[in-house]
């Protein structure tokens, strides 16, 4: 019988693809004998995952209101009152060549002083006037990126604007952007720490359930350690284990981002009223769904690789 | 062929459990180790599969100089070597089946083979029918018999059987004993540690014993 | 030997006692043996916690922001020119008896001449006309909890207050502070749906982990319960265990607030600068502090509770 | 008093452990079961310490029906009992010392008398000077001698011991023998399964023969 010694240090090719067959099945079947503690772990990393997922995207969500044109904040030039049209005329188009400058619109002091009319009401006593009080203005609209990036630069572009000779005064319509502007930074800011913490929760948890099935299993490593098993035949359907933890739970994920957005819209098409805006919320694009799924199987099998490597560095025998 | 010379194994708690071992055990050999509890009897066996590593002394196994023997080439050395262990080892949620299947899924066997392999196993050790039980579910003796068949369902070229009769009645051990002549005579070296005296001396075989070292 | 058979129903109330500090050292003993476990479980707690905590505190202090006095949005009544002065304290007076109304200043025509005068430097222009423009106004500053509350209400106290006949027209000061009310009314849900999903996570880690130090000492349990152990004493180490991870995770979680508050301290103070207010970000006050710690040690207790009544549920000889 | 009144035993996967057993085995007796491996001998330990429960019949301990003890008074009715298990059932992590202190420290016995109780104990299987070392740094048979300590330790009314000296030498086996006697003559009623015929003949007690069941 022991005519045909089996001490080969390398096991043939097709059985390698045979062995990697049978640690992908048995690893999803593991999943399936429990189904509580992985729909437990699962919940958890779906949770973790989910939390920056959606943040980000309701974060994205409200920009897109603040980069919506009509939202754009105008700026008005009161020029001097010995301005005359013509040099009206000349700054707008010296200006509306200006890089931070999208368009500029000239208001003459003959139709401030009609619109003035109808606002007030006071036609009949304006008409009394010998002269027309009002300046020219220039109704200026700063270029979109100066909007919908830092909120900073407009004051800026504004303390630039006062020096021009012929400029009286700037009078800035953008207080609200830039209040919503610096919330969104916090958020923003505080989306990155708790993606941060949250990627690291996904590894410590899959980490922490791997090495769950380890102790689970440590009598069966350390029984095929005897027999003659290799490392990576151990390891390898805790990989595949890990990979299946991330990706499963990258999906739940996904699905509660998107059952969050269904409980969001209610106050969020209220948002969107509020700004006369026909907003409509948007989920996750494709790009953003791949990353998701990549980056939590990545961490799925991170998490299992440093379990396993733990557990095998500890526990060799001789 | 195994070679022991002057081995010597201290455990890490200060217990010697072999001193100054020197010993010849031929390719094809049968022979027994007997000594009293705690005598060395399981830690001999364990330094021949390399489950443990001796203190001081060389052993040879095959042509291998265990000690020179590189890290990677550890698994497909056990491989080649069944072993039965005193306290069985079996995977408790595994049926029988698939526990004496272990060894040939680690060697990447066909599943077909796997099956005529185990069958003819099982037969041998008198346990045809109890594929697909729990290791919880069968007695001791039953266990270790489960035991005996994963340790030679590979073939092994070298067997070592710690007490492998500890749980069986006399006419079971008896048969079990015949089994392991049985795979001697076909060319394996077999090494079993065992106390019962009178089924040692039956099988007319070398028989090893083992002193056990006093104080620490 | 068997002279006194050792068969009590009851162990002795001090033995009790000695059994409970004999499990409160031990399950304390169990974090120390296995610090990298025990501090994984305790981050993962923690961060669960902290977002929760976290988040409050930040919309707590975004809301404080609204409520600054200096920031109540004001309603401006333009009277119909017709109106006289003491018809138009009498509007005031009846006006400021009303429940959402805090305080009513009367601007009459003649003030806001001289307001307008200033503002707009026409003073001379002005002067020239033979009568004053202008109408009275009423500005009316609208009761603290209609602004810190719903944002919906002054809408509809402005259309109220149209109604009235002696009303030419109504003007709110109010859109940026709608709009921060309407982020943060999102915000404040979006807390409370990732509050319950972290509670839950903060379950599911504790269970998970006093599951893992179950199976860990699955032997231990089936040999304590083979020699005569009752299903009281089996449990209670695991009990303890989940009250030390909750406790110590929300210890955790507060030292995580209270770092991040101090990496949000820039942007939240830059925030401030922009309203112009004083603003300093808070900390957790002592009952949120207890309200945190009571909790977590609950959830870790529960958690703890969920996964050993499983496991004896399942695990019970005979 | 330990009677068996027409008591089998069919376990869930449909295998008869015992059919039909009528027993009964006095107060203050010793007696021996020997049968084949799967004969039963086992079940039937653990019928009496309520580890499993019997399909059919009734058992009597102590004058409790055990079909009729209540579930809150299991565990001290366990704690009257000292069984050596055949596998152990050491715990892994714990010292011997503390392996032997369970049963003392479930019982709410103070720790001065726990460390008097377990030197006393030591001392009869022959283990003293090893009450630091874990299970795994154990031999076979000195695992099975702290099982022996364990299960003595509490002074219990009823010993069981499933083959207690399967992994000792016949001196040791002896010795251990001896051991339960004297328990048996303190007080103790013991009741042992053994394969180890010429042993349990020297002991000149009642041996009761189990038949294996057969067909399932
Ligand atoms: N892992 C270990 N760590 C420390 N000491 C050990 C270890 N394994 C065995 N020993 C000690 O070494 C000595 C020899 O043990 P071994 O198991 O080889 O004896 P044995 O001859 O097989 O005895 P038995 O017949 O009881 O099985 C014993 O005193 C034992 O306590
Ligand atoms: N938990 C179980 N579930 C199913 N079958 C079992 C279980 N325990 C024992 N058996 C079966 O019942 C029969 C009797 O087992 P038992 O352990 O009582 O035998 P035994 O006389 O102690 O044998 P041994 O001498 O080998 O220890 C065996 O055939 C065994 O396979
Ligand atoms: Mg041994
Ligand atoms: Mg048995």
């Amino acid at each position: 019988m022991a005519s045909s010694p089996n001490t080969q240090t390398n096991t043939p090719i097709f059985s390698r693809f045979g062995q990697h067959k049978i640690a992908f099945k048995h690893s999803l079947k593991q999943l399936w004998i429990t189904p509580l503690s992985t729909w437990i772990t699962l919940a958890a990393i779906a949770i973790a995952l989910s939390l920056p997922a959606g943040l980000h995207l309701l974060l994205q969500n409200l920009k897109t209101l603040t980069d919506d044109k009509r939202e754009i904040p105008t700026i008005s030039l009161f020029l001097k009152q010995d301005v005359t049209v013509q040099q009206a005329r000349d700054r707008a188009e010296l200006l509306s060549d200006l890089n931070e400058i999208d368009n500029v619109l000239l208001v003459t002091r003959e139709d401030a002083l009609e619109q003035f009319k109808q606002l007030t009401g006071f036609a009949e006593t304006l008409e009394t006037l010998n002269e027309n009080p009002l300046p020219h203005v220039l109704v200026i609209t700063p270029h979109m990126k100066l909007v919908g990036d830092p909120g900073i630069d407009l004051p800026k572009l504004a303390r630039q604007l006062e020096l021009y000779p012929d400029v009286d005064v700037v009078q800035m319509d953008i207080e609200w952007v830039q209040r919503l502007l610096a919330i969104l930074r916090i958020a923003d800011r505080a989306v990155l720490v708790i993606s941060a913490l949250l990627a690291l929760t996904v590894l410590l948890v899959v980490g922490n359930t791997i090495r769950l099935n380890i102790e689970n299993r440590k009598e069966e490593i350390e029984v095929t350690q005897l027999i003659g098993a290799t490392n990576t035949y151990i390891r390898r359907p805790f990989l595949y284990g890990g990979v299946w933890y991330g990706l499963f739970g990258g999906i739940l994920s996904l699905v509660i981002v998107h059952l969050s957005l269904l409980f969001l819209v209610g106050p969020v098409n209220q948002l969107a009223r509020l700004y006369g805006s026909n907003f409509t919320i948007t989920g996750l694009d494709v790009k953003a769904t791949l990353f998701i799924l990549i980056v939590s199987s990545l961490l799925g099998l991170f998490g299992a690789l440093l379990a396993v490597g733990k557990h095998l560095r500890q526990n060799t025998l001789t | 062929m195994i070679e022991f010379k002057s081995v010597s194994k201290r455990y890490p708690t200060g217990q010697i459990a072999l001193y100054n071992v020197n010993l010849t055990i031929h390719q094809g050999e049968m022979a027994f180790i007997t000594g009293h509890s705690g005598a060395g009897k399981s830690t001999l066996l364990k330094l021949i599969a390399l489950l443990e590593r001796p203190n001081q002394g060389k052993i040879i196994v095959d042509g291998f100089d265990l000690q020179q023997l590189k890290h990677r080439k550890i698994p497909a050395f056990r491989r080649g070597i069944g072993v039965i262990f005193q306290d069985h080892h079996l995977l408790s949620d595994r049926t029988v089946f698939d526990n004496i299947a272990l060894p040939l899924m680690i060697s990447g066997m066909q599943p077909t083979d796997i099956k005529r392999r185990i069958h003819a196993a099982l037969d041998k050790v008198n346990l045809l029918g109890k594929e697909k039980e729990f290791p919880l579910m069968l007695s001791a003796g039953e266990k270790q018999r489960v035991g005996i068949a994963r340790a030679v369902v590979n073939k092994p070229n070298i067997i070592l059987a710690d007490e492998p009769t500890g749980n069986l009645d006399p006419v079971l051990a008896y048969d079990i004993m015949h089994t392991f002549k049985q795979f001697n005579e076909l060319g394996s070296t077999v090494i079993i540690a065992s106390h019962d005296h009178s089924l040692i001396k039956s099988m007319k075989k070398r028989i090893i014993v083992l002193q056990k070292v006093q104080g620490v």
